[in-house]
């Protein structure tokens, strides 16, 4: 057992799948020498050397358009974009050609791959390198969607990535990257679309993503100081999605809250609050409330950026006035 | 070179089964049994010919929506694509794909491709492992001289050049985009050949209806991908006979020029320089009748196929086979 | 009063904008001489000259980004894009940028802009050139989102589009070129944010969008059949969103079913589910039931589309299942 | 052409204010009251004061997110930019924006984009409105080398060169990305001047640490496009003093490479050739003494404003200056 940031979990994760299997390699903008913006893949280059690590130019359609083509010829590749609002330039290639190409051909390609990006705000980089796009990825028939919140899912679900045979986007949150947390020795590899239940709680439930999941965490001791027993759920995957376990403790609390760092208007809160508004409507004892950044591009100065992404303040008056 | 005598019948054969497989194609859509759309390559089988007869087992093609004839050039059965265009259960792809869509993987046929530029990163990316694995495949993309003007056209030249893929791009100019010139939209005289330097590579143009000289080039550009030279970029001129997609009749092209250019069919051109080469007219109509009758066969075996099961609406999203989003 | 298809409504409201305005211009892929490639625009070029229409190369970025900067240095530009799903190549202009630049330099810069673009299934046209992408767009801050069902709102809310001051995604139906419908004479400007409730009932409130709106009235109709009285709403616009109407309804008809075509995962009728669900959670008889294309890319085959997308018959048997 | 003296003065005292503008906006950052990032253009000062010298009022410049000088020198108002790096109530877009988005319309500075090449068919777009109003305007877009590989860059310089959109597109090739060397990235030798050609533009090279020649290319495309003769393609060799944001050391920058380049500083030989044309020291100092104080003045406005009002927060979504989505 040994303490990791998340950022060298990352690293940690890209090792352990790169010395197990040759096929594994990573490209992206300074992922190689510099050991990427964000030193989440310091280190590798040197042990893995540059054909199995490198750097490409400024060219987001060319990295996640030369991972499907590479996965298609016998690679795992994993490729790296810098910011998830990247995804942006080239969300033809994620979205028209990585996403729907294994239904298109009837099962004929194969595409095991992994886009890693940065995601979220909070570091006050203004609206073009702050969003959080789990969204965006769900909306799209084909991918799989992973965010974790902890040092020890980031190398567990990286690794379970990896190793899956259909695409992933992977979500790491930039401002969990100095976090730290214990992760296990040895082999780490987790499972998709497995929510967890992070703490128990009987009144109301809370479900969570990425750097949202500290919060609720924060938020639900808060709560219990107050008399309200919350249950927080961490979703780590929206694509799987593990409903079993959502559903399951609804029907115990009866309440939920949803808690995303994504714009309001069809953030996956609104597909989660579908999902149960419909398949627990008899057991819901209120209105399942979404807190979400509201439906704005996020600004950069710092009093109004911590305005904007729901903070454990506004999680614990939400609940309060809803459920207290 | 000297392009022996099996292998120019080879390259008639295989034109010929092209233009036979899409003519039918478009009467199939006049009759409606072929919904959805086409873009035939009609006019411009020299291409897809010369680029498949010099290509290798493992080599890599991919295509666009307009890539019927290079998916039956690379050995695609042809009743499992006419399945497909007509949205049978023989389709090669279970009727998911469509005419635009058309892939078979086991002949290294990798995607026929529906957003302009698209695949140019993918092939380049299929080259990219061939070169990390150490195989010696390489990897072809075809596009259009539209495609040029793509963002993604420029990505994956500078990506293929600066790594020194074994991928070879392959511009069938055929100098019109759906109903707009060429000319109309680049400030270059080829859209292809003229952007070359750009990334360090030699501008190469061939002829694209003299399937000899497509035969020759592929070759060379092949075997320059091969020896870890890196990537060529080549421009093939050539024309469609038809409309660019469904019953289009492409009535935006002047008729001299369509006239001009249906002189130098490269079927008809092909033929005449195979029996000025003395091949006997006999072995030519032999071809012919056996490629029509390849046609007639995959087109009563697919018109007596059943639509695609419906259970296949909800499988081959993942891996898995399924569909399933959640637990 | 006249009718007109579809189709011809689109160059109705083109014409009227850039009869009444000279800064409206409009480019895009064959839209000059071609007049289109679904002949939307058929006519425009002859009647306002190459300067004001003119075609583009194959540069989705480069239409979309022009038409920003254009709009910057007052013109009032629109943009096609000849299908929906080619909003992925340029989804950076128009998510980063177009929707962005105004709150992000706080109000100096306006964008009077329209991107029209054919959307949606049916056509049998496989996975690259038949989705329905409206919940793409509404999930960005800054874009304004209509998706016309009939030829009058297609004159009515494309001139009220051009006429909006800030940018405007215009969706419309492929298949809906074809179909007929009365279009008043004279000048037509329609509201944006304002949904129509286009047959009264008192049981359930059906909402929908685009080709989902004739279907619905299909549905309704062999409802009543049924006896079950539908009410039926044309959202029209999924930003701004008529919430008052849809509340209304719902108030009414205590049951609440989504009509839409786009796959399953965030659709917008989960978040039109979490707002009915939250809001009216009181009023609420039953659950909200969502029909929806399921979560997968379009299929090419027309027995297989056909059973992808939302049919009356789905329609009709989800809602008699459970309201009947 | 002769430049005069009083432009040559103006010329010097743009880039000083730059420079001290930027050495302020590091101490600030190094003192933790600038947040988030800055990308500063230390040390490519000459090219944003010979441009800013070039352009008339209307003209419209488009940058990146090392886009403080151009910012500035199209005549922002220093305070109101510190404000806006602080993220204080006078920042000159309200704190929404931040380092990497200054903007102030009234002076054609037209913002400030960071994403990589988008920029590129915004300015083109703007040069379109100008051409289609027939106004004299001119459009100038600076970008980096790194850009030159994204697929807008190739979109943006294609359709402008078609449309000949009076727009200047300048690629500040400051021989690095983010940490990496553009020389890995491409296969030719200039990113820009090199690409130029697959537009039938012409490849231009200037010195970017020469502010005379800066000045006089800048003048030279301004005329061309107001003469309707379309774009150009400049490409300006400098180099920056710092790491690309915020406290990267640049460590990945050979030292003899960094040592070189510093003896370059556009502002050092700027000065020198001043002193040398016989301008008198003094003149020069006081410019310093005056610019410092504007900095000195700006910081002190800054630091003694407050964060914006919170209500801000939810305006100028939309034109009504709210950000309501529903009714
Ligand atoms: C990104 C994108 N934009 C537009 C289209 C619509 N479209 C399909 S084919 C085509 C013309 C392509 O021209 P070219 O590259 O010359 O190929 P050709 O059809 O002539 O073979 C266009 C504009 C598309 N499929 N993808
Ligand atoms: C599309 C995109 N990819 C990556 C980035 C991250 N990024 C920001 S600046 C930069 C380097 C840009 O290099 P260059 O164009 O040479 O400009 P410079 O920073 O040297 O001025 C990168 C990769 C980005 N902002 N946008
Ligand atoms: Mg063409
Ligand atoms: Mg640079």
């Amino acid at each position: 057992m040994a303490e990791l940031t998340y950022r060298d979990a990352v690293a940690r994760g890209l090792a352990q799948e790169m010395e197990r299997d040759e096929r594994v390699v990573l490209i992206g903008e300074d992922v190689a020498k510099a050991g990427g913006v964000f030193k989440t893949t310091a280190g590798l280059l040197e042990r893995f050397g540059p054909t199995r690590v490198r750097d490409t130019p400024i060219s987001e359609e060319a990295i996640t358009g030369m991972i499907m083509g590479a996965a298609m010829n016998g690679l795992r590749p994993v490729g790296e974009l810098m910011f998830s609002d990247f995804l942006a330039t080239c969300w033809d290639i994620v979205t028209n050609q990585i996403a729907k190409t294994r239904y298109m051909t009837n099962g004929q390609v194969e595409l095991p791959l992994v886009i890693r990006t940065a995601n979220g705000g909070g570091a006050r980089f203004g609206g073009q390198h702050s969003q959080s796009l789990e969204n965006w990825a769900m909306a799209v028939p084909g991918l799989k969607v992973v965010a974790p919140s902890s040092p020890a899912d980031v190398v567990g679900l990286l690794a379970a990535a990896i190793r899956d045979p259909d695409p992933v986007v992977f979500f790491e949150h930039k401002m969990l990257f100095p976090i730290k947390g214990e992760v296990p020795d040895g082999e780490l590899v987790d499972e998709l679309g497995t929510a967890r239940v992070l703490r128990e709680g009987n009144d109301v439930t809370l479900v969570a993503l990425a750097r949202m999941v500290p919060m609720a965490l924060e938020a639900a001791e808060a709560l219990a100081a107050a008399g309200i027993s919350v249950e927080v759920i961490d979703l780590r995957s929206l694509v799987p999605l593990d409903t079993r376990t959502l559903l399951g403790s609804v029907t115990k609390t009866s309440r939920l809250f949803t808690v995303e760092e994504n714009p309001r208007l069809i953030g996956w809160g609104a597909e989660i609050s579908s999902i149960v508004a419909e398949e627990l409507f008899w057991d819901l004892d209120g209105p399942i409330v979404r807190i979400t950044t509201p439906h704005i591009p996020l600004p950069a100065a710092d009093e109004l950026e911590d305005l904007a992404i729901p903070s454990v303040q506004r999680i614990v008056e939400t609940v309060r006035r809803s459920a207290g | 070179m000297e392009i022996d005598t099996p292998t120019r019948l080879s390259l008639y054969r295989e034109m010929v089964r092209a233009r036979y497989f899409e003519q039918r194609a478009y009467d199939l859509f006049i009759e409606g049994l072929l919904k959805g759309t086409t873009h035939l390559g009609l006019g411009q089988e020299a291409v897809a010919a010369g680029f498949a007869a010099a290509m290798r087992e493992g080599d890599m093609t991919y295509c666009t929506y307009r890539g019927h004839n290079h998916t039956l050039l690379r050995g695609a059965p042809m009743d499992a694509l006419m399945g497909e265009l007509l949205g049978r259960a023989n389709g090669i792809c279970g009727g998911k794909g469509g005419s635009m869509h058309l892939t078979d993987v086991t002949k290294g046929a990798m995607g026929s491709y529906a957003i302009v530029g698209a695949h140019l990163p993918i092939a380049a990316g299929a080259a990219w492992a061939a070169q990390v694995r150490g195989t010696d495949q390489a990897s072809v993309c075809f596009f259009g001289d539209g495609t040029t003007n793509i963002g993604a056209f420029h990505e994956a030249l500078n990506i293929a050049a600066v790594w020194s893929l074994p991928v070879v791009f392959v511009c069938e100019n055929n100098l019109y985009m759906e109903y707009t010139p060429i000319g109309d939209v680049i400030a270059v005289e080829h859209p292809a050949a003229d952007r070359a330097p750009a990334y360090g590579l030699e501008g190469i143009i061939v002829d694209g209806n003299d399937v000899d000289a497509v035969y020759e080039t592929a070759l060379r550009a092949l075997a320059r991908a091969r020896r870890g030279e890196g990537p060529s970029l080549i421009e093939a001129k050539t024309y469609r006979h038809g409309g660019h997609s469904r019953a289009d009749p492409a009535k935006y092209r002047p008729s001299a020029e369509v006239e001009e250019w249906m002189k130098r069919d490269p079927i008809v051109l092909y033929r005449d320089r195979l029996l000025a080469l003395a091949v006997e007219v006999g072995d030519l109509d032999q071809i012919e009748a056996e490629a029509l009758a390849e046609v007639d066969h995959a087109t009563e075996l697919t018109k007596a196929t059943p639509p695609p099961d419906v259970a296949g609406l909800m499988t081959e999203v993942w891996a898995d086979g399924g569909s399933a989003w959640r637990n």
